[in-house]
């Protein structure tokens, strides 16, 4: 089985997630254990894949064993690998998370659900490791109905915010067609690593750039990239906590991701119409970096705080690519993982805090350290890691960024990532602030041994994430060296 | 060649952050946690004085554990210069903690499972900013510091303190974040940022782009230092409990930015290219102004932490004076002004704090005749003022002769004047408050007597080894060996030191 | 089907339509390799069909599959697709790879595999068709 | 109009126009049902703009027909494949619009979007 | 204000498209890129490959099957989707 890890990456989820409704119908309890085997089979493969990767060079599987132009292949390298290990762990802390929301629900709603979630997981994976354009707009489509679904089973007003998603979002996706559609009449081939070389004589040709700009809006839309943001703060607010945990983990980064992809191994950095449109990217991103702080700054709701941070934060992401050297990408990369765990933990805690007292208004937060210290404490971890305090990750990648951006001589990007940091520790302080500093009218009953702050279940995914961070920046360094820079475009992948 | 690998320097920085663990983790047990700290702090003084007789016979102590960043290792390193400081907080951990166990039993403080694992934390990151050989790792534990003292700064959780905590932040975190940018620059420019003795930035740039890296360093160093226009948190940090006071002012923090500065002068950017720069200059003169007015706001103050405050801010711009002076001399008297003033200073704040807690009385007005009911605690007080204004015998002395010294080097006797100019004015703050301890007669304090023993140890040994540094200056530690290697090292460009 | 549908009409409309039409669908997808056609079409078409009953007859059709087990049916048509992917793994070949299939007569092994998955996708897309109707008409959606 | 214009460009403006009808009724139109046709629209000119990439002059239908051999006699079997997918995706963003559209009529009792957020904020 | 960015926004685009159509290959066009990069094996070798007279099916099915088994996700997810918004309700207990 060794030489099927990337299929069975996909393969198990998406077929466990097919029979989960039968499952369901017959054993409701049995869902969730199966659901969770399915995502720990997706990390073995996914460790699997990375490991294989890392020794021995990238790796192409084939489906049906056809060759790449003509048949559909996945390809693997320590970047693609290392995303699908993120997404699968992510899915399966965030699945363990869940248990509490849903142990009330009839069988009807734990599969659906439960269905849903693992073909979010199945879509986002087969997003990251695709060879091929077209295959790629199938799994993205696979994973955007499961997040309308599943934002929208946030109650009425997360069904309005679910609809504009979708308008929105299927708007991206014809977008991308579009372009695969550009980039397919004037080269003649899907396959990603054929759509290189065969597009490289043609860049100066008018419809790449079509295709270059459609599949800009398309993935632009997708990751929320600035003036194309607008779905995303009603999404996240009104969305159920545990779905929306995973969706702002990582459903935005593998768009960032797949314009990686794009940008600097189909169409090629060196080029210049490339290079202009990075630079567009650049200053988009420098200006949703600071809008999307200073809109977080402006919210009393902590959710819709969080999701004007992921505007904020995800345009680090396009800043890392538009600075394009290797620091950059390497910033870019690392905030994609780190971002990932940062927003996740503190949408868990978001979470947390509404399961144990109904709250998500900052104001309401006060005296939160005393009623939940552990929570709080990841919270901490993670609030530093966003603003950026050594030695949390959040730290690392913004050094990569200005260490990238100073040695192009991008001072703007500098300056904007400075004055976001500042902004960052405006609006998360504010909420330290509250839970720590200011003082409460009623007694509160500490938690203790007997009654936990929160259940089992919640409070190790949340841990577990909280400690990652740590982790994450101080080890960032194997991370940076062994894996992610052997992805980077002449990164020296054997 | 006389490197070698030694893992004390990570020990020492290692063996508070898991203090701060345990003491966390035995919340509910006073004693217990009472019990890591002083444990910490005696290890971690026997792991730093250890380390003491290798680094004077001219050895120098690394260690890289672990890869912080691509390409950049986690590098501590114990030189001379690093011992000073590093041995300097070690020894003051102890003598704080006995002081804030005294302290907050007395006054029955909440929070304290907090206070002390911060506290712990924040030696631990002193630690690390002793040791960093690196720019990144220097960064990486000057901000672990800035974040762990903001739970000593807001302490006290009320509306004050909440809004000195958000200077102390706002301070702090844009100066972090200017320096990260500087470090950085340094970065791309040279391709690493290994501290080396006499600097290693000559020639790697254009004199415009060092000059700026150089301002960014100076303004993100010169916040937690409280050079003059950047000084505004640290007044405003008073509201914390005084044992913070004495060791945001005498040990770790600002004593990390005076010592980043001179880390930046004399290992990054080396006197001989800040010379060519002539940006120093404009240091010293603003370190010059500080000294002054500084010094004149404190004469205006009631509130006896507030003008200890602002006699802390006119004190550590001797040792930016001394940095930006550039010569030998200069940098010696900067540097053995760390530790003059950190004994002197941490003096007056325990003094400070055991009036404030013994009679409950913050303002100078209102301690009319103290000093006959606590006569240690007033006569420790007239010592370290005494230090303060510059009289010979306290150590004070040593590091204003030096850098009069320095400036008569460098050809600026107008700094002697500023100094001459500063002793008078510093005399005239400090000396009035003993003055009215002890000859103003009030019958107030009638039932009140000396602060308790866990207090009153602590200061009078440090006015003791004021004194003795000052007639002694290497005793204990040999700072002054150190300081005088480090500076050897520094002119000579010689890596490890000089052949002491 | 022996019950009155209520009008002649609609009572000769669906005996005349719906046998045909589930015949077409059988021969859309048997001969979906060699004419337009395949499993999408055909699940289209026993989707329609077994909506025309429901039109006709309302909830309690005798041709029928109820909400619920359409979504059931739905996952298990395409689990059949993706096992007979997960089926060629087995053999020793990449996902979806019909050579290896040995248990097959060797030239219709394509073939026969290209049945196999078209057999799911039409269970699959009759079974969402009807899912979607069901959930779509239901009265009483709960808010 | 020339053989050449009507080969070149006409098809090609008409898909643009058919295209750009998506964001112009995402932008202009109020009503969410006029949004999610608008949606449709949009995704069926894309839909055309790919079968339209694999005409041939002079060539039929991709079912082989015994003793026509030669790769100039069949049209471009790939887009059409690549459409079914296509078709069905959008066949299914439309379903789950459906749905989604349904239960907002049903909560809000209107399809005005500025309604629909006025009712949805109080 | 809006309004006007959004008129200027998709003018510019289907100008834009208008523009760059003469970029496209031909239509009919026997020789265009299409049709002679990866097709042209479709339409030769899917009798012999695979067997099948309709190259769509062949390609659909096999020489793309996984993309099939995509879109059959995608119409299952969807259904799951409505299944899940109109049959299993809205309404949450309060957590």
């Amino acid at each position: 089985m060794r030489e099927q890890y990337p299929a069975l990456l996909i393969i198990v989820p998406l077929l466990t997630a097919l029979v989960i409704p039968i499952i369901a119908y017959l054993v409701k309890r049995l869902v969730r254990w199966i659901a969770m085997g399915a995502l720990i089979i997706a990390n073995i493969s996914a460790i699997g894949a990375l490991m294989h990767v890392l020794n021995q060079g990238v790796w192409h599987y084939r489906f049906g064993n056809w060759m790449p132009p003509w048949g559909i292949e996945y390809v693997i390298d320590p970047l693609s690998a290392g995303m699908a290990l993120l997404i699968s762990f992510i899915s399966l802390v965030v699945l363990i998370y869940s248990d509490v929301f849903l142990k009330e629900e009839g069988w009807l709603k734990i599969g659906m659900y439960h269905t849903l979630y693992l073909l979010l997981t199945v879509g986002l994976l087969g997003m990251v490791v695709t060879g091929d354009v077209f295959n790629f707009y199938v799994f993205l489509e696979i994973s955007s109905l499961s997040a309308y679904g599943l934002i929208a089973s946030g109650g009425s007003k997360a069904v309005v915010a679910a609809f504009r998603y979708l308008l929105i979002g299927t708007i991206g996706g014809s977008c991308y067609l579009l372009g695969v559609g550009y980039l397919y009449a004037i080269t003649g081939t899907l396959n990603m690593g054929d759509l290189a070389v065969r597009v490289q004589p043609l860049m100066d040709s008018p419809a790449v750039i079509v295709a270059v700009s459609m599949i800009l809006v398309g993935m632009g839309i997708k990751m929320a990239l600035f003036p194309m943001h607008g779905w995303l703060p009603d999404s996240y607010t009104y969305a159920p906590p545990h779905a929306i945990s995973f969706i702002s983990g990582v459903m935005t980064k593998v768009a960032a991701y797949a314009m990686f992809r794009y940008f600097y191994f189909i169409f090629g950095a060196a080029n210049e119409t490339i290079a202009i449109v990075l630079q567009v990217i650049g200053a988009f991103a420098a200006i949703g970096i600071i809008v999307g702080s200073i809109m977080a700054i402006a919210q009393s709701d902590f959710r819709r705080m969080l999701a004007y941070s992921s505007i904020a934060q995800v345009s680090y992401i396009a800043l890392g690519l538009a600075i394009g050297n290797m620091y950059g990408l390497i910033g870019a990369m690392f905030h994609i993982l780190n971002h990932a765990i940062m927003k996740c933990c503190l949408f868990l805690i978001a979470g947390g805090i509404k399961w144990k007292t109904g709250e998500y208004k900052i104001a309401k937060f006060i005296e939160m350290s005393r009623k939940m210290p552990k929570t709080m404490g990841a919270f901490i971890i993670a609030a530093l890691s966003m603003v950026g305090i050594p030695p949390t990750a959040g730290f690392f990648s913004k050094w990569y960024l200005v260490l990238g951006a100073i040695e192009k001589n991008m001072w703007i990007y500098v300056a904007a990532i400075v004055l976001s940091s500042l902004l960052n520790a405006i609006y998360f302080f504010r909420i330290i602030e509250n839970a720590y500093l200011k003082k409460g009218q009623e007694d509160i009953v500490p938690a203790s041994p007997k009654k936990p702050e929160l259940p089992f279940s919640m409070l190790v995914p949340i841990i577990v994430l909280g400690i990652g961070i740590l982790i994450i920046g101080i080890f960032n360094e194997p991370i940076v060296c062994q894996v992610m820079q052997y992805g980077l475009p002449g990164g020296g992948m054997r | 060649m006389n490197v070698l690998i030694d893992y004390r320097p990570l020990w020492a920085v290692v063996i508070s952050l898991v203090a701060a663990g345990l003491i966390m983790l035995s919340d509910k047990k006073p004693n217990l946690r009472e019990a890591w700290t002083l444990i910490a702090a005696f290890g971690k003084m026997f792991i730093v004085f250890s380390m003491l007789p290798a680094v004077l016979s001219g050895q120098i102590l690394v260690t890289e554990p672990l890869h912080v960043a691509k390409g950049i290792s986690l590098y501590l390193k114990a030189d001379p210069m690093a011992m000073i400081f590093a041995a300097l907080a070690s020894a003051l951990w102890i003598v704080t903690s006995f002081y804030s166990i005294g302290y907050m039993r007395k006054l029955k403080e909440e929070h304290q499972t907090g206070y002390f694992a911060s506290f712990a934390v924040c030696l631990a990151a002193t630690m690390g900013i002793a040791f960093a050989g690196n720019l990144l790792t220097f960064f990486v534990f000057y901000e672990i510091l800035t974040i762990a003292t903001y739970p000593l700064v807001i302490h006290e959780r009320d509306d004050e303190a909440i809004k000195s905590g958000r200077k102390y932040l706002a301070y702090t975190l844009i100066g972090g974040q200017l320096l990260l940018v500087g470090i950085i620059w340094v970065y791309v420019l040279t391709g690493g940022g290994d501290f080396q003795a006499g600097g290693f930035l000559a020639g790697k740039g254009s004199v415009t782009s060092l000059r700026i890296i150089f301002v960014l360093m100076m303004i993100g160093t010169g916040v937690k230092a409280a050079i003059m226009p950047l000084h505004g948190w640290l007044p405003a940090a008073m509201v914390a409990p005084t044992p913070v006071s004495a060791l945001l002012h005498a040990v770790a923090v600002v004593k990390a930015g005076a010592f980043g500065i001179l880390r930046i002068v004399g290992f990054v950017f080396g006197p001989e290219l800040l010379k060519d720069l002539g940006v120093a200059t404009a240091l010293a003169w603003i370190a010059g102004f500080t000294i002054i007015v500084s010094s004149l706001i404190a004469i205006a103050q009631d509130n006896l932490k507030r003008r200890l405050a602002f006699s802390t801010i006119g004190q550590l711009s001797y040792v930016v004076l001394g940095a930006a002076l550039l010569t030998p001399m200069g940098i010696l008297g900067g540097m053995y002004h760390i530790v003059a003033h950190a004994f002197m200073k941490i003096t007056l704040f325990f003094c400070a704090g055991a009036i404030l807690a013994t009679v409950h009385k913050h303002n100078i007005s209102e301690l009319n005749g103290i000093g006959r009911q606590m006569p240690f605690t007033m006569g420790a007080f007239a010592i370290g003022s005494l230090g303060i204004t510059g009289l010979p015998f306290i150590v004070g002395f040593i590091s204003k002769y030096n850098l009069a010294l320095g400036a008569l080097e460098r050809g600026q006797g107008i700094f002697i004047a500023v100094l001459l100019a500063s002793g008078l004015l510093s005399a005239s703050y400090l000396l009035p408050i003993v003055y009215i301890a002890f000859f103003k007669k009030s019958e107030e304090f009638q039932e009140y007597k000396e602060a308790n023993l866990c207090m009153l140890v602590p200061l009078v040994f440090t006015a003791a080894v004021s004194i003795i540094l000052g007639i002694f200056p290497n005793a204990g530690a040999h700072f002054y060996d150190l300081a005088t290697m480090a500076v050897k090292s520094i002119v000579t460009g010689n890596l490890l030191g000089g052949g002491w | 089907m022996n019950r009155d549908f209520g009008s002649i009409v609609l009572d000769t409309a669906f005996r005349y339509l719906v046998p045909f039409i589930l015949v077409y669908g059988v021969y859309v997808l048997l001969h979906g390799e060699e004419s337009p056609g395949g499993g999408f079409q055909a699940g289209a078409l026993f989707g329609i069909a077994i909506i025309i009953a429901r039109l006709v007859q309302g909830e309690k059709c005798e041709l029928n599959i109820p909400g619920n087990a359409a979504v059931v049916l739905g996952g298990l048509g395409t689990f059949i697709f993706g096992f007979i992917g997960l089926l060629c793994i087995f053999f020793g070949g990449n996902f979806l790879e019909y050579g290896v299939l040995s248990f097959l007569p060797e030239p219709q092994r394509h073939t026969l595999g290209i049945l196999g998955i078209e057999i799911g996708v039409t269970i699959c897309v009759m079974a969402t068709i009807i899912t979607i109707y069901d959930a779509l008409t239901r009265r009483e959606v709960s808010l | 109009m020339s053989k050449e214009f009507l080969s070149q460009y006409l098809l090609y403006w008409l898909i643009a126009v058919l295209f750009m009808i998506g964001p112009i009724g995402m932008i202009f139109k109020n009503n969410l049902m006029k949004k999610l046709m608008a949606m449709n629209i949009m995704q069926v000119a894309v839909i055309i703009f790919f079968l339209a990439l694999g005409q041939k002059m002079d060539a039929t239908l991709p079912i082989e027909i015994p003793g026509l051999t030669g790769v100039t006699n069949y049209i471009n079997p790939l887009p059409h494949a690549l459409m079914l997918t296509a078709i069905v995706v959008s066949l299914s963003t439309t379903g789950v619009a459906l749905a989604l559209l349904l239960l907002i009529q049903k909560k809000y009792g209107v399809l005005e979007e500025d309604e629909v957020l006025r009712r949805m904020d109080q | 204000m809006r309004k006007a960015i959004s008129y200027v926004t998709v003018a510019g685009m289907l100008f834009f498209l208008f523009a760059v159509a003469g970029a496209l290959p031909q239509l009919y066009d026997p020789n265009s890129p299409a049709a002679r990069h990866v097709s042209p094996r479709y339409i030769e070798k899917s009798h012999e490959e695979i067997g099948s007279a309709n190259y769509v099916t062949a390609v659909l099915a096999d020489y793309r099957g996984y993309d099939t088994l995509g879109e059959t996700t995608v119409i299952f997810t969807a259904g799951v989707v409505t299944v899940m918004l109109l049959r299993t309700g809205l309404k949450r207990k309060k957590l």
